[in-house]
């Protein structure tokens, strides 16, 4: 059922565009591709449901799972209801990686991915040391070691902003950062879903024991956890799915920190449940956003903007109904 | 081999000049209880967070079933003993018969969610605590005790040889006191498992020495181990004067179930009292 | 290619091949009827080489030309496929463009122009930092919408108001050229080097007090801080933006400046687009205005005024009254408000 | 006038069914003890928070020093009531003595910081719990037992002619018993002040019964008051039994201080002992 | 003591700069300025010193310490750590209102500061709204409230920025929200100076009802603390003194999430002092990170690229020295 949603959703987007394409002509171009059939179809409606339409919901639910999901199993992990996916610096990391690389290697585009996510696992490991200072009470000093980072990796990107060359580079920094499903290809699906995949996999397998993670370290370990094992585990499969969701679609906030908290109020606090369920519900909750903003006027929408303004009335609604649900 | 051996064992927690404790021995059989008495802050609960490997000892050695506990693997602790925490620091409303659900996680695979018989085993360890109507309220709601009954059965859930309770009874009430008193004996006498629980509670080691059930108990005083023996050999006035400065009386009746011992505290002792040069 | 979809002609037929700004040789339909300009400059190059009813589609703020619009009034209903620099290809594709026009930003993009490339529709990219480059960028255009005589009269003039200011100023010794700052839409916002004002302000006889010097760089805008411009102190400050040359004169953190004291602090004209703009179109006029106001004795005999009524006279066949003159070369009121039904989007 | 009266009182919370309890009625004079019994969940807490003021009760009313407790000011009870919470969340590492301080938060204005005379206040507080050498300790690093110390301290200096405890006891050693134990009878004797206290130790109110303190003691049970009195009328065998389904002795020894009562648990009560119909 | 090194930093900042200008200069000025004596000083040195150096200094420090005191007023109030002083949503509300104000008064300076700070209010009413709806634990939901008006409130911001005029009102809105304290005059130290003060003054005087509030709701209330009103005060003040430094300034993060850790890791937790601290330390850092930002370019490098750079080795160093204090 929850895996259901989410496809609904893309083949929901398949049929919601300004270009206006038939039903018919959609289903053609579906069963041509699936080897089905063979209908002689327009090119370009090919092209724009097979090339533009469907890698786009894909990725638009493969990101919005990535990072509502990481954001579910950091606030387990670090047990504050305020983290969010990008806590530890992935995304800032992503970027100064991304940046650096566009300086460095002229915009080469395997680069770029390397280097964003290459950044993006340093930041983590980086926060994850300073996190180590005080072993005693790491949680909070990891959080606080990953806004650090996170800031420092912020101001080194309006550095590179700063020194690049403001004709060649600078404008695809800017653009890599703004990000955006809108030039989606199966080309980024296969470089960036791999670490996402890997990441969701890894989430969802270890989900119970982000439970007893979020009992704490004394009582977790006591319980037969191995902390260092089991927190590097969820870190590491949230960073690796942040930072492919970053690499493709640049910072998107909110969706990290808010569709766990609707999941929450919908069906608790358990990870076994909320981990699954905010992948379903960030992935639909991203796809149906993007398509809001391909719809609405001729040029797109920055999702950045669609996804508070229309998650957040809906947030608002579910703490009045719920009543924050036991928090 | 002992269930739990600890020998010569110290701590100094980091920044902090003194030793908490040091030269401590111990040693838990199969089938028994042991006892921790100890005014407040004299390191009971360190010590019971040093043999669940929380706390590195700075000196001496851990042996939990006749293994070096250094040569654990993080974690494997938790096979061989459980632990109920003096107190519990809410983050997320958890439903009880999921609090209890963690108590198998030695059993559950670090990429799987607890079985169906790990369920009926949360469940049953629920009953044992008499908490099974409470088992979708959220942890967050419940009352001090009903919370301390939950956690107790989160330890039961997990199965070990060897629980470690760090006052297990504060906050419960008379009933749950006496049925956590009972479900001790009764698992100590048919599952054969041992019990090492701080307390502040006399009474309760003679509760056990009174059923016949193998007890002993340690008194911690000024870093150390002052005595360890049977309850009636340790926890004499003079002791608990020395101790605790406090004058007690300890009481025997009689009765049908046969006699039994109490310890009644009767008041602090002031200097004129002076009765040894203990510290406190 | 389109040749692929029109097998029956050949390619000689039906296409042109030419080399946009970034070298890029790119085959074009020889007949372009729809045009989709995403980069303003090309939208006033467009009306200007008289196809404005071509345009389709454009960026938002082309609406709010006073000027363009009067021109051509069809922008009103052209379609906005484009914001940031980033394109949404469906809204594109539904208003069919034969030829698109973008900006260098775009054009450099890989994941802009795979869009465009996946339906194979022909891009131009326009893009200039000179005099020159904006003259060729202009010719392109010209070439391509099939307007190469008119593109040909703006680039003759172009070069004839070059020649004119050149030959007026090249007596004026370097030390005695004024020192001048000009700020781009925001007070303390400059031209770096390489830049359009930084050519067209050099041959107009000045020194640009920026070029060449550290700037602080912010989302691909230079700023130069105050204790710097202080440092500069230049003679005349240039300023685009209705209201800075105010702020300017009444700070007093700019009251030290020479250019302040003597009250030389001037707002460049706005017509079709601001004068002198980085991306402005009427450069030559700038060249014009910039070195009359600032030598006077070398253009006693130039009347600016009846130059700028020739100018769109000629080249966008436009009237423009007195009352209209008066505002543009006060820089006031050429853009539409949004209560004036200039709704972007 | 009474120090406290509540009459009629009934408490439901928001999105549960039944209330935690109804009907109470209740009344603590100044210089008196008044010890709320019950099992665990039945609703002690909830009480002393409705007192409190933090939750509102549903029905019937509270009236302070004579004045309804529903005029008060926001933070006004705290003039006349001060509290020792059941469990105290750390956040900040606060001082021991920064904690105590805050309990004269009542006699400093909204813009102005404790006082010369409240820091003394303060310490005077710690000297009587015995805390004085810990001063300097940041809270989160006590033991269970001494940060219970110091939020009884943090009470004291609150000044107040009526303590609500909730448990005043748990976590503490028979040193400390004793002595929160002595010092609540020094204050009620020396300052007439009065206690309104949650315990699960009905021994505790013969100790206080037996200091011949002005003590009442109410058995709360299935919602509601079951029976209020004198220790020796109320906690009758036949009642522990009633509401515990333990079942208890009612010792008493002569000693040279004087005869002494003492409840003991012996077992809980199955099935077949059936006494009556209570739920539990 | 505490006040003395805010004043030192400012005084320096009058010596530091790219224009040079002598020290006995410099002294003229000041001594012309106080009318204690009547020196012939160049009009472009007393510009310089009086006009640009001064008020931006002071400028600066009344930000940095408005947005550090802020920061660890809302730690102690929301009893979480990871709280900084936009948490309510003050500085995007500003933000929005400065956008809107822009666009419906063509930049108006008043008009625009005005509904940059009723925007700020308008946003912290809206999250403590939100935050209300489950009262009886209300900070976790004021604070996620906060999250959710704050990211709305972003999007809005980005919503102006996309139908603004991209030639008129896109450049102002865009240099409004960087902002600077390049251009600080005494106009803006008088306009936004007061709300700052008013707020810095407000903390300062429930700083220790502050360790009060800390204790959770229910002690608080049962020590005697009026709740409502106590909450509200300190809520009220530090939106204050953030809203007018944003207004000012533009936004600035890690200031007001970093300074109070640093200062809690110098001085303790015990909210008497560490207020002082953090308004002493905010000022002091936030003058002399500008001061050196003015000098190691000939143009300015950003205030926000060196308060992250600047500050996180001090912190990281601070962390390994004092092992997290006590955390
Ligand atoms: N994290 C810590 N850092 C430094 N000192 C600590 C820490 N935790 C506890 N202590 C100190 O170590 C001593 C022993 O504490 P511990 O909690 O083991 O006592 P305890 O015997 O369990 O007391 P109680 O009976 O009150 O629970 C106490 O003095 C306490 O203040
Ligand atoms: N916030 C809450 N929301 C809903 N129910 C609650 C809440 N807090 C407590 N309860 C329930 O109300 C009942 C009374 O709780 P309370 O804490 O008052 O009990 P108590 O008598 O103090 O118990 P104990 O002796 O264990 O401390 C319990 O059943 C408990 O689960
Ligand atoms: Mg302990
Ligand atoms: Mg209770």
């Amino acid at each position: 059922m929850l895996a259901l949603a989410p496809v609904m959703a893309i083949i929901l987007s398949l049929v919601i565009g300004r270009y206006p394409v038939s039903l018919s002509a959609i289903g053609q171009v579906v069963l041509n591709k699936l080897h089905l059939a063979n209908y002689q179809v327009a090119q370009v409606h090919t092209v724009l449901i097979w090339d533009i339409r469907l890698p786009r919901a894909i990725l638009g639910a493969l990101v919005g799972a990535c990072l509502a999901v990481s954001g579910a199993a950091f606030q387990g992990l670090f047990r504050n209801p305020l983290v969010s996916s990008g806590i530890l610096g992935v995304s800032s990391g992503a970027g100064f990686g991304a940046a650096l690389a566009i300086i460095l290697f002229h915009g080469n585009t395997s680069a770029t991915y390397g280097f964003a996510f290459a950044f993006a696992l340093l930041a983590v490991l980086l926060s994850y040391m300073i996190g180590q200072v005080y072993n005693t009470t790491p949680t909070i000093m990891l959080v606080l070691g990953g806004v650090i980072v996170s800031s420092v990796f912020s101001s080194l990107i309006s550095f590179t902003k700063y020194v690049a060359d403001p004709y060649r580079e600078l404008p695809s920094i800017v653009f890599w950062l703004m990000g955006s499903l809108a030039t989606a290809s199966y080309r980024d699906i296969m470089v960036a879903g791999i670490p996402m995949l890997v990441g969701l996999v890894g989430l969802m397998g270890i989900r119970w024991r982000i439970n007893v993670l979020s009992m704490g370290d004394k009582e977790a370990h006591a319980l037969g956890v191995n902390l260092k094992l089991d927190k590097g585990i969820v870190i590491f499969s949230a960073t690796l799915a942040t930072a492919g969701a970053v690499c493709v679609s640049g910072i998107i906030g909110w969706v990290g920190l808010i569709i766990p908290h609707i999941c929450r109020m919908l069906v608790g606090n358990d990870n076994r449940v909320l981990i699954p369920s905010s992948m379903a519900l960030g992935a639909c909750f991203l796809v149906l956003v993007d398509d809001i903003g391909r719809i609405i006027t001729g040029s797109e929408i920055p999702l950045g903007i669609l996804t508070a303004l229309i998650g957040a009335p809906f947030f608002v609604w579910l703490l009045k109904r719920t009543k924050g649900g036991g928090w | 081999m002992h269930l739990l051996e600890l020998n010569d064992a110290g701590f100094t927690y980091p920044q902090q000049r003194d030793a908490v404790f040091s030269s401590i021995n111990l040693r838990v059989d199969r089938g028994e209880i042991f006892c921790l008495l100890g005014p407040n802050g004299c390191g009971k609960t360190t010590l019971l967070d040093c043999i669940l490997g929380i706390h590195r000892l700075d000196q001496g050695r851990i042996k939990v079933n006749g293994e070096d506990a250094r040569h654990f693997r993080p974690g494997e602790i938790a096979k061989h003993v459980a632990y109920v925490p003096q107190r519990h620091e809410n983050t997320f409303p958890y439903t009880v018969i999921d609090m209890v659900k963690m108590g198998r996680a030695v059993y559950t695979g670090r990429f799987s969610s607890p079985s169906d018989i790990d369920k009926e085993q949360a469940k049953k360890a629920l009953e044992i605590v008499g908490m099974m109507h409470m088992r979708h309220r959220p942890f967050t709601q419940l009352s001090g005790g009903e919370a301390q009954l939950v956690m107790i059965a989160r330890a039961l859930a997990q199965q070990t040889s060897l629980i470690i309770m760090d006052e297990p009874t504060a906050h419960l009430d008379f009933k749950h006191e006496m049925l956590v008193m009972e479900t001790i004996v009764k698992l100590v006498r048919e599952t054969d498992m041992s019990v090492l629980m701080a307390t502040h509670f006399p009474n309760h080691t003679f509760y056990f020495e009174n059923r016949d059930i193998p007890i002993r108990v340690a008194l911690m005083h000024d870093h150390t181990f002052l005595e360890s023996g049977k309850p009636t050999e340790v926890l004499r006035e003079d002791n608990i004067g020395r101790i605790y400065r406090v004058k007690a009386r300890l009481a025997e009746f009689a009765m049908e179930e046969g006699s039994l011992r109490q310890l009644i505290p009767l008041r602090t002792l002031t200097a004129e009292d002076n009765c040894d040069e203990s510290q406190y | 290619s389109p040749d692929k979809k029109n097998p029956e002609k050949t390619a000689e037929e039906s296409s042109i091949t030419l080399t946009d700004t970034l070298g890029r040789k790119v085959s074009v339909p020889r007949k372009i009827e729809r045009v989709a300009c995403l980069y303003a400059f090309t939208g006033h190059v467009t009306v200007m080489l008289g196809q404005g009813e071509k345009i389709v589609a454009v960026p938002g703020g082309l609406k709010r030309d006073v000027l363009l619009n009067q021109i051509c009034p069809t922008i009103k209903n052209a379609s906005v496929p484009s914001s940031n620099e980033s394109i949404n290809i469906e809204e594109l594709l539904r208003v069919k463009p034969d030829l698109v026009l973008i900006n260098r930003q775009t054009g450099i993009n890989k994941d802009e122009t795979a869009k465009l490339d996946r339906f194979d529709l022909p891009y131009l990219v326009i893009d200039f930092q000179s005099m020159e480059e904006q003259r060729r960028a202009v010719n392109i255009i010209g070439k391509v919408l099939s307007a190469e005589k008119e593109a040909l009269a703006y680039s003759e003039y172009y070069l004839d108001c070059i020649k004119r200011v050149s030959e007026r100023v090249k007596d004026i010794p370097e030390d005695q050229r004024l020192r001048v700052y000009h700020s781009v839409n925001e007070a303390t916002r400059t031209d770096p080097p390489n830049s359009l004002p930084a050519d067209w302000m050099k041959t107009a006889g000045l020194i640009n007090v920026s070029v060449n010097q550290t700037l602080r760089l912010i989302e691909g805008k230079n700023f130069a801080s105050l204790e710097q411009i202080l440092l500069w102190d230049p003679e005349v400050i240039l300023v685009n933006e209705p209201g800075v040359a105010e702020y300017i004169l009444k700070n007093t953190q700019w009251s030290s400046l020479n250019a302040v004291k003597t009250q030389k602090v001037y707002q460049m004209p706005v017509g079709i687009s601001r004068w002198g703009h980085p991306g402005g179109l009427e450069t030559p006029l700038a060249l014009l205005w910039t070195a009359q106001l600032l030598y006077p004795e070398q253009f006693m005999d130039m009347d600016i005024k009846q130059e700028s009524r020739t100018f769109y006279k000629e080249f966008f066949d436009l009237q423009v009254d007195d009352a209209t003159l008066d505002r543009i070369l006060a820089g006031q009121g050429m853009r539409l408000t949004r209560e004036q039904g200039g709704e972007t989007r």
